[in-house]
């Protein structure tokens, strides 16, 4: 963090003649004076990855303050959880995070779920949703790469990242038919069986997507210029990732080694984590400081090819059988509250439901990853470069369907 | 730690504050008690809010260095109260704590836990503007999803949808 | 300030890695494209897509069942019932709200509602997006060319195969009794 | 003491085979054809230059639009895509004629508060100076619109007005996002001029002239091989500095800033639509031509290449067929040029303010320095030698 503590002395001497103000101060007149201009980031701006405002105070190029306002894309999603039905708030929640649906509706889904004591969810279902979410964090990082290329002003790494997106996509689309908004995790398992040999093309995903990967690395993450626009920028301390609550590649890029799926298991990553299948990636200040936003960026390149390594070990496990458990058609859930937190890719997204017993929520908070993490903006941006405040909002990865839900 | 520990433990310091443990229990036909499922929860005063976010970040035992969440929740419009509710989260014991607090409608208020975490800052100001609960020493206490001159508390219960707003029909 | 070494080894970073970063692009700039060109070319569409809904409006009881499932309460249907038929009033989807997420299919007793693979929905006016399931004026025009190519297709198809089998029959009668068709032509004077 | 230096050792046969030095070749050409007497001679000049402005016109015009093309499909095939593909029918040649007749049509727009006279004029002035630096650009041996012995200089000369245009275009648009970007123009332009000479000395010295056409006509030794580059060892460093800056100098990625996309939306054409933008667009692709010609004519032979020198020793010197051939050597280099910097662009991300001063000051003069250095002691240990 660099202090701010500039102060503006004008070249040119005031004159003599100035008058006297009602204060008692004395009016100088100046040929040249300055200060700080007020710019308005967004709410459309390329950078700001969506409708958000951004207001920048800047001393030329140099950003003195930074204040996030939030809201316009403001739907009232914790709202319309308390007038619809539990099932039918399932394609609500693939709007918040719209680049990770998936994980969204697996994240609600866990959360009904665990006001259900008495619902089995059979193994195959749980695989083929630990599959649709590492795929699909891959797909949601994959966007983050390529934006983050684009933020720092490197497009061709953007298409190269769409080009295994669609192909994700595409994935997806056979097994549920939408592209984006998925639904396909519900309650009680998954919507319906993979269609034949769904399996084995995720395969051939895996095998391409490995040898992808290397370019992409090569490409942005390594490339001089990259590294030079993103070290030591933006650096996020640990104590100032636990004090605003960062989880996710935000915590895991300032160097703690935490991470939901395997500390705080749900589903069956406790199993994957004790067979060895992957490991965490942690900001290692490679290239700079730890915490800064080569350190995220780093974290969320390397966590796609473990979600591989994820998707590859249930591939070998997987066997046929039931993918939906004995859910009426109607969902009642017995009363009670939970709160469930899942890694999401943009770091703990947490789903708390609250049920009378009726077929309608009492309350249904989401916690937002993005809302949270965009938190820090605030703190990170004075004394940064015009061009670094691009590079910082980038590197928080936000999506702000979820930070305005 | 399991959440028979951590209340335990909680209750061995003499956390400030702390009333009751509500854990989830099976339903009884006989008591016309619907049971709860779900998640166990620490009751807390209000007034001591803050004081015991100190503990739980601070005692070495228990060391919620993150607070995951900060939220409200309206559960009934004839309920008098509203519930604030707090998910707690440690990093290095790799444990969870919800903490909640019940707050009267009518007077809705309670410290700020910006002091203690800073992530408490912005699901403050919306809980604030959600459920009209006042942050006592919350440093900037605007709205932050809603505009600035919305009427009323939108999440409550009893909340009545506006007809128009700014001139523009909402039938 | 950068020690002389760490100069060069900027300078020789820079251009390493531009080296490196020219070689993938240049790798990609002789492959072949992956992209299709749209209008021309389609990529398949899968067989679970959720497109435009389509009805098997005789199967259909008008239990409501998909109404109800609805999140957005954006179908309304309406029949008068006469004993056993159904006299349809409305079977309207509000595509202006729908969001496609397909869960109004699964409750149908009847599995007489589906999700299509039409998915172009444009039209000049807003209230034109209120699609009418029961007659296909409602599918949207992209819909309606390809129904229209789709049938014109399907004609031409049984034209041919009609054609051939005419052919086929003639022949055959050529080859069997050439008399014969001299007979008919005898017959038909 | 050692002898002078090559700078003044002009190889005299070799300049002979440049005809008409100090004159212009249309002006001949007009009073060849001979128009009648008693047409004053001021008028057939100035008919002259007139028809000298509209091929310079033409050419300007056609490279801009076919380098968009260009662009286009090369950025398309490196990303996967296939870029324009309708208009026009074949690769959709004519996807920039089509964009250029739409941005005619667009409504001109000027926003409130902005300063109408310099928003007006800014384009005019950034598209004249880049003309006025193309007069320099000469078409074969024997076409060109005005030999000078200093070209090279009034190219870097003209081309720099360009950044007045630019900031001029970026007060004017009453924009905070132009300002910054008109601003970074500024500082960056600054910062390149001095790099990008130096580099230019060291073919300079090499070759001892500042004649477009005398620097080309001195490489066509070694069957049309002699480049500039191959014949110093201070020439091929000097190029990677020369281009580095010349990037700078365009306005190209990485060094993009005046326009940062991302940064500052569209830098200081955030305000201008239509026509106006068009006119911004066409000199950056000019530039881009010009930086491209002069590393072509100082470092890569000209016009000079096996096939000049092929019909040079067949005897076919002078005539149409051999300006065609050697325009399209030139053209060809040009392009190759062009293709490069859209590789980079392509490529690279962008480059930070402060990194690019960085670069500039602290990294490109110094070598840039060290790069005449070098070339001019090599170039007098070989007149020593040789």
């Amino acid at each position: 963090m660099v202090e701010q503590t500039q102060e503006y002395k004008p070249s040119i001497q005031p004159s003599e003649e100035g008058r006297v103000l009602p204060s008692g101060e004395r009016e100088f007149f100046f040929d040249v004076s300055t200060s700080d201009l007020e710019v308005n980031m967004g709410p459309q701006h390329p950078a700001t990855h969506g409708v958000m405002r951004v207001l920048l105070r800047t001393d030329g190029e140099l950003v003195t303050g930074a204040q996030p306002h939030l809201g316009y894309l403001h739907r009232g999603a914790e709202k319309i959880g308390e007038n619809v039905e539990w099932l039918q708030y399932l394609p609500y929640t693939d709007r918040y995070d719209y680049l990770a649906a998936m994980n969204n509706n697996l994240g609600y889904s866990l959360a009904v779920e665990a006001l259900m004591p008495g619902l089995e969810i059979p193994r195959r279902a749980t695989l083929i949703r630990t599959i649709c979410a590492e795929l699909n964090r891959i797909a949601s990082h994959l966007i983050a790469f390529g934006t983050y290329g684009l933020d720092i002003g490197a497009f061709t790494p953007f298409f190269y990242a769409f080009r295994e997106r669609e192909w994700i996509q595409a994935l997806f689309e056979k097994i549920c038919g939408a592209r984006l908004t998925y639904s396909y995790i519900r309650i009680g398992g998954v919507f319906n069986e993979a269609p034949p040999g769904w399996l084995k093309e995720v395969e051939h995903f895996c095998d391409v997507f490995e040898e992808k990967w290397k370019e992409y690395y090569d490409l942005l993450a390594l490339n001089h210029i990259f590294v030079m626009r993103t070290k030591d920028i933006g650096v996020i301390t640990p104590e100032m990732a636990y004090d605003f609550g960062l989880t996710g590649p935000m915590l895991r890029g300032s160097g703690i080694d935490f991470d939901l799926r395997r500390d705080m298991p749900y589903m069956d990553y406790t199993e994957i984590w004790e067979a060895g299948a992957y490991q965490i990636p942690l900001g290692s200040g490679e290239k700079g400081t730890l915490g800064d936003c080569w350190d995220r960026f780093d974290v969320r390149v390397k966590e796609m090819i473990e979600s591989i390594k994820i998707v590859r070990y249930c591939l070998g496990v997987i066997e046929p059988g039931p993918v939906l458990g004995d859910v009426p058609k109607v969902i009642k859930v017995p009363p009670g509250e939970a709160y469930v937190g899942i890694e999401n890719p943009r770091g703990e997204l947490g789903h708390y439901s609250h049920s009378d017993g009726g077929k309608v929520a009492v309350r249904c908070r989401v916690r937002g990853p993005s809302f949270v993490n965009l938190a820090v903006l605030e703190d990170l941006m004075p004394g940064t470069l015009l061009a670094d405040s691009v590079a910082i909002i980038g590197s928080t990865d936000i999506v702000v369907g979820e930070t305005d839900r | 730690m399991d959440f028979k520990a951590i209340y335990d433990h909680l209750r061995a310091v003499d956390a400030p504050g702390l009333i009751e443990a509500d854990e989830p229990r099976l339903p009884d036909k006989e008591t016309k008690d619907k049971g709860r499922s779900g998640m166990p929860f620490v009751r807390i005063e209000p007034a001591s809010f803050v004081d015991f976010l100190l503990v739980c970040r601070d005692d070495p035992k228990l060391t919620f260095e993150l607070l995951v969440d900060l939220t409200a929740s309206d559960p009934a419009a004839d309920d008098e109260n509203l519930w604030v509710l707090v998910q707690l989260l440690s990093v290095k014991h790799k444990h969870r704590l919800a903490v909640k607090a019940y707050l009267p409608k009518s007077s809705a208020s309670i410290p700020s836990a910006t002091a203690v975490y800073r992530a408490a800052q912005w699901h403050e100001r919306e809980c604030g503007e959600m459920y009209g609960i006042t942050f006592v020493g919350h440093p900037d206490p605007r709205n932050i999803l809603l505009p600035d001159d919305w009427v009323g508390y939108p999440m409550r219960k009893d909340y009545e949808f506006p007809k128009e707003y700014h001139g523009v029909s909402c039938e | 300030m950068v020690s002389t070494k760490e100069y060069f080894q900027n300078v020789w970073d820079a251009l390493k890695t531009t080296a490196i970063g020219m070689r993938i692009t240049g790798k990609y700039l002789m492959q072949k494209p992956i992209t299709v060109q749209y209008p021309d070319e389609r990529l398949p569409i899968p067989d679970r897509y959720r497109g435009i809904h389509y009805l098997e409006q005789e199967k259909c009881i008008n239990c409501l069942a998909c109404a109800r499932a609805c999140p957005i309460d954006c179908i309304e249907m309406d029949a008068i019932r006469h004993g056993k038929e159904l006299e349809w009033v409305a079977f309207t989807l509000d595509y202006q709200k729908c969001m496609f997420c397909e869960l109004c299919v699964y409750p149908c007793p009847k599995d007489c509602i589906h999700m299509g693979t039409e998915f172009a929905l444009v039209t000049y006016d807003r209230s034109e997006l209120n699609h009418d399931l029961l007659s296909f004026q409602g599918m949207g025009r992209g819909a309606r060319i390809r129904m229209r190519e789709a049938q014109a297709k399907k004609a031409a198809k049984e034209k041919a195969k009609a054609a051939a089998a005419a052919k086929k029959a003639d022949t055959e009668k050529d080859a069997d009794e050439p008399e014969a068709a001299g007979a008919g032509t005898g017959g038909d004077e | 003491m050692t002898p002078p230096l090559a700078l003044t050792a002009l190889p005299q046969e070799q300049v002979a085979t440049t005809p008409n030095p100090g004159g212009n070749a249309l002006l001949d050409l007009v009073n060849k054809i001979g128009p009648p007497e008693w047409i004053p001679d001021w008028i057939v000049a100035l008919h002259a230059v007139g028809a000298g402005v509209g091929i310079l016109i033409g050419i300007v015009s056609l490279i801009a639009m076919y380098s968009v093309w260009m662009e286009r499909k090369v950025s398309g095939h490196m990303q996967c895509r296939l870029g324009p593909m309708y208009a026009g029918g074949w690769h959709g040649w004519a996807q920039t004629i089509a964009d250029g007749v739409k941005l005619l049509m667009k409504e001109d727009m000027i926003p409130t508060g902005a300063d109408r006279v310099l928003f007006i004029i800014a384009p005019g002035i950034v598209l004249a100076s880049i003309f006025g630096a193309l007069v320099a650009f000469p078409i074969s041996y024997d076409f060109y619109f005005a030999r000078m012995d200093l070209g090279i200089f009034m190219i870097l000369a003209l081309g720099s007005t360009t950044t007045i245009g630019v900031i001029m275009a970026g007060w004017a648009s009453n924009s905070k996002w132009s300002l910054y970007g008109a601003m970074r123009e500024a500082a960056q332009v600054i910062a390149y001029e001095i790099p990008l000479g130096l580099a230019l000395m060291a073919p300079l010295i090499t070759l001892g002239t500042f004649s477009l056409l005398d620097a080309s006509a001195l490489q066509s030794d070694w069957f049309g091989m002699k480049w500039a580059i191959f014949t110093n060892p201070a020439n091929l460093p000097a190029f990677v500095i020369f281009w580095i800056a010349a990037l700078a100098e365009t306005k190209r990625a990485p060094f993009d800033l005046p326009e940062a996309e991302s940064e500052l939306v569209a830098g200081f054409l955030t305000e201008y639509s239509g026509i106006r933008w068009s006119f911004f667009f066409m000199e950056e692709y000019a530039a881009m031509f010009l930086m491209s010609v002069i590393a072509a004519m100082f470092w890569f032979g000209g016009f000079e290449s096996p096939a000049t020198w092929a019909l040079r020793s067949a005897g076919v010197e002078g005539g149409i067929f051999f300006g065609a051939v050697c325009f399209v050597t030139l053209v060809i280099k040009a392009f190759a040029g062009v293709f490069l910097m859209m590789w980079l662009r392509w490529t690279l991300p962008r480059v930070r303010i402060d990194q690019v001063m960085t670069m500039g000051y602290k990294y490109l003069t110094p070598l840039a320095l060290l790069c005449v250095l070098i070339a001019a002691v090599s170039e007098a240990v070989k007149s020593l030698l040789f």
